[in-house]
């Protein structure tokens, strides 16, 4: 096994999560992309935890998973907000941050 | 929250039947294997004694459902007594009881002044066509066999003669 | 508007209020209102009622029950039947607790000829209506414990409901629709080693309500499913006209087998009526249970003294009912029960106004469901306890 | 289901295939166990009735009869429901039932997988199902269903917490996170001094074990915590549009579930393959003697059958929560109280 | 114990004075009254005195409302539906009487109210005007009048000013037609006939009122 | 086992879940249902597990599962059962500029291609496959309530900032 093929793997999600990120107009949407986002930056973190022998990219990788889970929860709050203020989630109606 | 009492009585509740159902067995019946005898009044089917009817359309008439077919015609019979007129009596030739249609009020029952229809307790003709549950006056009266007696009654009732 | 709307009003918002503030979790997601079909075909509407119910995530903000699934005209009907005919008829509103269906009418003819039924048969009458009344109510027992989730007790009250459908089957030949009443007074007399029987059932009912408290009432979960749940306030109970346990639970201390006088023989024997203060679900459900065990003792009693003699008056054999008009109601298995019988002095009644417990007791649903959970709907439901037939006629 | 004792002699294929047979073995066995003995005829006695008869000597082939039933009837897709979804969604219920049966041991070499972090697994895989059950629910195309499917994902989160919460008390007195070490620890453990009886967790993690059933139950979605399914208001709730065989799928999983969380229950609280008195002196894993092998699954099948039978009991006594009754009881009283609990343990562990 | 309450059931002198208190309260708006000995009371009240007559009734403690309906007094056209169809249409006497208290109309809204701790109701009658069948709603007196309104509405056709909405409650909202109006027929009478139509047949050639010496 | 064997099953393990992993983040990013797209991100997800597994963090990979597919997901799929789930396409889901997102994409793709296929080329990810061994939770115990506590503790302050401010946000008050 190459360190490469997993760090390539990692770009092509980073990748897609940005074009996601990008390209959706949908904030559920959004916050989906930015989860593969993560997950390909995970995918490194434990990728270079085997190659140095270290744990340290296990800890790590277990902070942005904790991370990620309070970024949902808080996103898909807010989410839930705007959709009960404005009916819609449509992230482009969005212009001003009123209620 | 919950309290614990509450709770645990209603599994003693439970356990005590399971014990019961084990020790002294099922309240219920299996059926077909067998069978509770229903009681000497239960309305199961209505029994037609051919000889009695005299076609007089009583029961047809005060039947809320008028699901009794009766056709008869008059016939001349021998006379009761030697040398007398013969008579003229009311041949019965068709007396249908749509049991689809009926409700088992018993009007008819009461109503027939020659007593010539009788409940049985019989239950088991169910038909899977509709049609086939018009008993016609052969099928009616094959249920005569299963009428049973009428039941003694509970101390203190007036006697009086079957009417 | 008068003043008595306005508080119904405020005790309405304030009922909203509490119910709102058990939200769960107390964080409530505002979600987009759904409408909701409850029925005409949901294992909660024991028989074909339907309720519309407009959702806000699962709190109810609007709900009606659309009924007429079951409309058979039965009104319409008696006025082409003669009067024995209507007696079988009229067993089919109410169709748990038929007997009960029969005697208001065949007193409201009794009335009308002024003719009244020798007292054995009063007494038998009597014995019959509370029998009805308890296999009425059992089965409510039991129902009650499926719509919220307990499996067990329906089949305990179907086990001993058993007993009591054999007592009614075996004195009148009817299992469910005995048309045993006769204006004048009655079929038939009991069967002999009826009242043997009757009081071992008796025993055995009263050991069911035993049971259902322990296993039901007592449950802390079943409490706190049915207290506070659904509260209709007297006043409330009084104008939608709701009648039997339903008013009773309200604290309205009423009940028309001691607060009229028929010819029948509740009066003969010592008997408490029921009520409770509180007027929430667990208070309906409650007064029906001890009426079960309260009717249990009044068959006991009355089965002590029997008079002996006819069980028949002298009536003509073709019963022509003289002019006039007359209301009857008794206090049956779901409430008040009335006939409105409007005779012109032929073989039938000319209208008969049939004024069934259920109508009313289900009338009061878009006012009390107003607010609830979902599950508390069928709660409510539950324990408001109608009987789909009685609802429609 | 004995694959890593024949390990050493077997290809590599041959081991999965047997891991695979041993699993579906251990998932369809007792599911089909308790649903006869206990839905069929515990149910049947406590309601004064038999139950099916007809099938065999004391109905004991209805399970057959009702699984032919299933297979034979029409598998129906609502006209309106997201096909694809609705009809993978009990295969991932199932998936999860399947998953979680692989840690669990049954024997001192009888398991399929022995995982350094085996609770932890488990608790991460009975999780899989909410997502079975939520998509269930949506893609029904059925509003009753939806309602339900939200209600299980929101019921099975709530009662994750205190299941979790009441593992970890385990989990510190036992120092582990294996199940097999934990199996170990509790037989070869000694209360007092004294080692008669080994040192089932279910005396000294008692609360522990009362929350565990109790999130148990509602993780199984069994009365008293049945509203995702809640027969008289939902109808059936996510389930209520499957018919044949996808509803044969759920219905296996809840019960191969219930079985599933049982055989865990028994291996976290008392003391898993082992017994008390029969534990001759054993000390590490290596020492137990082969023959536990086949004994020790044996006794998991009858400590299963004896916390599935509370698990039903349960079911048939109780009527249910409503919707925020279960949560507000879960949050307010099953996680303080599990909190409580892990912080006496933690106390006591340091101390003694 | 009971006895006690069968005491204070109320004689008929209450209900005389029950009446005499109604009248008070509403005036010549009451037409007629009938107290039935030992029995009940009866009322008519004028069609614009409806609502009136309820307020003035839950002013005198009548709080419980029992049920609403209507009676439509014309004498059926179908009688029961046991004429042979082959035979022609029988006379039938078609004068409208009223019942108890009287009336005008042909049809009349009844209702019943009583009183929770007397223990005594009272019918009140009201005429319904025949070229506009409309009487007032009694939704602001009794709330529990609503549904017994929309079955009235639809089972008679009488519209009640001031109900919000008076849909159909059994029947599809398309039905044409009033049920329990009297000239409203009732199909399952008419489709098929009266098996009591057919008699026995006579015998041939025999006379009837030859009488055989049987039963 | 043969470190050789075991090389070519991780290898061929990691192609099949590598494949599906793509294809299953492509499709989230271009599937037009919400709920569709939450389940290919499952896939992902459940993939991104098993790639722990591979890489010996067993741990992590549990927590991947507990915490992603089982929480997360599901938080999802409520969010957006919430809102707005039909079922069936839904065409409004991109915006405007995703004709842009594409080049930026994959520019940059390009260029960290680039940097890792540069920098790495065929450096092993461990010089002896048979060594890996899974990771002792022990010692991410040891290094998280170790060196890396004070992470720790913000991180715990995080969530529960993060829990009270969904609590307020989607209060309906």
């Amino acid at each position: 096994m190459l360190t490469a093929q997993f760090l390539l793997l990692g770009a092509v999600l980073f990748c897609i999560g940005v074009y996601g990120v990008l390209a959706r107009k949908n904030a559920v949407m959004v916050l989906m992309s930015i989860e593969l986002i993560l997950n390909s930056v995970n995918l490194n973190l434990l990728a270079f935890s085997v190659r140095h022998g270290s744990v340290d990219g296990n800890t790590f990788a277990l902070y942005i998973i904790a991370i990620a889970a309070a970024e949902v929860g808080v996103g898909l709050a807010m989410v839930l907000l705007i959709y009960r203020n404005r009916r819609t989630i449509a992230l482009d109606d969005l212009s001003e941050m009123k209620g | 929250m919950p309290k614990v009492p509450g709770l645990l009585k209603g599994l003693g509740v439970t356990l005590n039947t399971l014990k019961r159902t084990t020790i002294d067995g099922a309240n219920t019946v299996q059926y077909p294997h067998e069978k509770e005898a229903p009681p000497v009044r239960a309305r199961g089917v209505i029994a037609l004694r051919e000889d009695n009817c005299t076609s007089c359309m009583l029961c047809a008439r005060s039947c809320p459902d008028w699901c009794i077919y009766i056709e008869g015609h008059k016939e001349l019979a021998p006379p009761r007594r030697a040398g007398g007129k013969p008579r003229q009596v009311n041949k019965l030739d068709r007396f249908d009881i749509d049991y689809a249609l009926c409700m088992y009020c018993g009007i008819c029952v009461e109503v027939c002044p020659f007593d010539a229809l009788f409940w049985s307790p019989e239950y088991e003709y169910s038909e899977p066509r509709i049609a086939d549950l018009l008993h016609d006056k052969v099928k009616l009266g094959e249920w005569m066999e299963t009428v049973p007696e009428a039941p003694a009654l509970e101390a203190g009732a007036e006697k009086k003669g079957k009417k | 508007m008068t003043s008595t709307e306005s508080l119904i009003d405020r005790r309405q918002l304030s009922y909203i209020a509490a119910q709102a503030a058990d939200a769960r979790l107390n964080v409530e997601l505002e979600t987009e209102g759904m409408t909701l079909n409850i029925g005409p075909q949901h294992p909660a509407t024991h028989g074909t009622l339907r309720i519309i119910a407009r959702l806000d995530g699962e709190q109810v903000v609007w709900a009606e029950p659309s009924c007429g699934y079951m409309h058979r005209g039965y009104e319409k009907l008696t006025e082409v039947r003669t009067y024995p005919q209507v007696t079988a008829l009229v067993n089919r509103i109410d169709w748990l607790g038929s007997f009960a269906n029969e005697v208001p009418f065949i007193l409201a003819a009794e009335k009308l000829m002024e003719i009244e039924a020798p007292p054995r048969a009063q007494w038998i009458r009597t014995i019959l209506f509370e029998l009805s009344r308890i296999a009425n109510v059992s089965l409510f027992l039991g129902d009650l414990g499926v719509q919220m989730g307990a499996i067990t007790p329906v089949f305990m009250a179907f086990r001993d409901r058993e007993y009591v459908l054999n007592l009614i089957e075996g004195a009148t030949g009817g299992r469910f629709h005995p048309n045993f009443d006769r204006i004048g007074g009655l079929k038939d007399d009991l069967p002999a080693g009826f009242i043997d029987e009757t009081r071992v059932v008796m025993k055995k009912l009263r050991n069911f309500c035993d049971e259902m408290e322990n296993l039901l009432f007592g449950n802390e979960i079943f409490q706190s499913r049915t207290r506070g749940i659904g509260v209709i306030p007297k006043d409330v109970a009084m104008q939608y006209g709701l009648s039997g346990a339903n008013l009773r639970a309200s604290g309205v201390d009423w009940d028309l087998r001691r607060d009229q006088t028929l010819p029948m023989a509740w009066n003969k024997v010592d008997w408490k009526v029921w009520t409770h203060p509180d007027g929430d679900s667990y208070a309906r459900c409650w007064v029906r249970l001890q009426e079960v065990r309260e009717s249990t003792r009044i068959v006991d009693q009355l089965l002590d003294d029997i008079p002996s003699g006819p069980v028949m008056a002298k009536v003509p054999r073709i019963i022509k009912v003289p002019e006039g008009e007359a209301w009857v109601s008794t206090e049956n298995p779901l409430g008040e029960m009335g006939y409105y019988v409007v005779s012109k002095g032929d073989l039938g009644p000319f209208r008969t106004k049939i004024r069934s417990a259920s109508f009313n007791n289900i009338s009061i649903v878009p006012w009390v469901l107003k607010g609830v959970y979902v599950p508390d709907i069928i709660t409510i439901l539950a324990s408001l306890y109608f009987i789909l037939g009685d609802i429609d006629r | 289901m004995n694959a890593a004792l024949l390990a050493a002699d077997l290809p590599y294929w041959a081991q999965a295939l047997l891991r695979v047979l041993g699993g579906v073995v251990a998932v369809l066995l007792p599911a089909g166990t308790i649903v006869y003995v206990f839905l069929f005829k515990m149910m049947s006695f406590m309601q004064s009735r038999l139950g099916p008869m007809e099938a065999g000597p004391y109905g004991s082939m209805q399970l057959f009869a009702e699984v032919g039933k299933w297979l034979q009837k029409e598998d129906i897709t609502p006209e309106r429901a997201d096909r694809f979804i609705f009809k993978i969604a009990p295969l991932v219920v199932l998936v999860s039932t399947f998953l979680l049966v692989a840690v669990v041991p049954f024997g001192p070499d009888a398991w399929f997988t022995n995982f350094e972090a085996g609770v932890f697994y488990m608790l991460a895989v009975s999780s899989v199902s909410v997502l079975g059950i939520l998509i269930a629910g949506w893609a029904s195309a059925n509003k009753y269903s939806l309602l339900g499917g939200l209600r299980a994902a929101g019921q099975l989160i709530a009662y994750e917490l205190p299941m979790v919460l009441a593992v970890i008390g385990v989990i510190i007195q036992a120092g582990t996170m294996n199940l097999q070490d934990i199996v170990l620890a509790q037989n070869a453990g000694s209360m007092f001094g004294w080692d008669g009886l080994g040192n089932p967790y279910i005396l000294t993690q008692f609360v522990g074990f009362i929350i565990f059933m109790i999130a148990v139950q509602a993780e199984l979605t069994q009365t008293p915590f049945d509203m995702p399914i809640a027969e008289s208001e939902l109808v059936s709730g996510y389930m209520t549009e499957y018919s044949g065989f996808r509803f044969l799928t759920f219905f296996i999983a809840e019960f191969a579930t219930a079985g599933v969380f049982s055989l865990i229950a028994s291996v976290l609280f008392l003391g898993g393959w082992g017994i008390p008195f029969a534990w001759f002196g054993w000390d590490t894993m290596d020492s137990v003697d082969n023959w536990m092998n086949v004994v020790g699954p044996l006794i998991m099948v009858t400590k299963m059958m004896l916390l599935s039978f509370i698990i039903m009991w349960v079911r048939f006594s109780y009527p249910r929560f409503r919707e925020d009754q279960l949560q507000r009881f879960a949050w307010k009283v099953l996680v303080p109280v599990s909190l409580v609990n892990i912080m006496i343990t933690a106390i006591l562990k340091v101390a003694f | 114990m009971s006895t006690d309450a069968v005491a204070a059931i109320p004689g008929d002198t209450l209900r005389e004075r029950i009446v005499d208190d109604l009248r008070s309260a509403i005036g010549d708006a009451l037409l007629d009254s009938l107290v039935k000995p030992g029995d009940d009371v009866w009322v008519r009240v004028r069609t614009d005195a409806w609502r009136a007559t309820g307020l003035a009734l839950r002013s005198l403690g009548f709080d419980y409302f029992c049920f609403l309906s209507a009676i439509d007094w014309m004498p059926s056209p179908f009688g029961k539906g046991e004429d042979d169809p082959t035979a022609p249409a029988p006379e039938r006497d078609d004068t409208i009487a009223q019942g108890y208290a009287g009336g005008e109309t042909r049809m009349q809204v009844l209702a019943r109210v009583v009183h929770p701790t007397l223990h005594v109701g009272v019918n009140v009658k009201c005429d319904v005007p025949d070229s506009e069948p409309v009487v007032e709603s009694w939704i602001p007196v009794f709330a529990g009048a609503n549904w017994h309104e929309r079955e009235t509405h639809e089972m008679f056709g009488i519209g009640f000013a001031g109900h919000p909405d008076l849909r159909n409650m059994y029947l599809p909202s398309d039905f044409e037609g009033h049920p329990l109006r009297k000239d409203f027929p009732l199909l399952a009478r008419i489709v098929k006939p009266w098996p009591g139509i057919v008699d026995v047949e006579p015998l041939p050639g025999g006379s009837d009122d030859e009488e055989g010496d049987a039963e | 086992m043969l470190a050789a064997d075991l090389l070519v099953a991780q290898n061929i393990g990691f192609g099949i879940i590598a494949l599906l992993m793509v294809v299953g983040a492509l499709r989230v990013v271009t599937v037009n249902n919400v709920v569709h797209a939450a389940l290919w991100l499952v896939v992902v997800l459940s993939g991104a597990a098993a790639q722990y597994l591979l890489l010996s963090a067993e741990f992590v990979a549990i927590t991947q599962v507990l915490v992603y597919v089982g929480a997360v997901m599901v938080l999802f799929l409520f969010g957006t059962m919430l809102t707005r789930a039909r079922i069936g396409a839904e065409n409004d889901l991109n915006n405007k500029n995703w004709k842009i997102a594409i080049p930026v994409s994959l520019l940059m793709l390009g260029v960290m291609s680039w940097v890792i296929v540069d920098g790495f080329r065929d450096e092993k990810l461990i010089e002896n496959p048979g060594e890996m061994s899974q990771v002792p939770i022990q010692l991410i115990s040891d290094d998280i309530f170790g060196p890396y506590l004070l992470p720790f503790w913000a991180l715990s302050f995080v969530l529960l900032v993060a829990v009270i401010g969904a609590i307020v946000l989607a209060r309906k008050d």
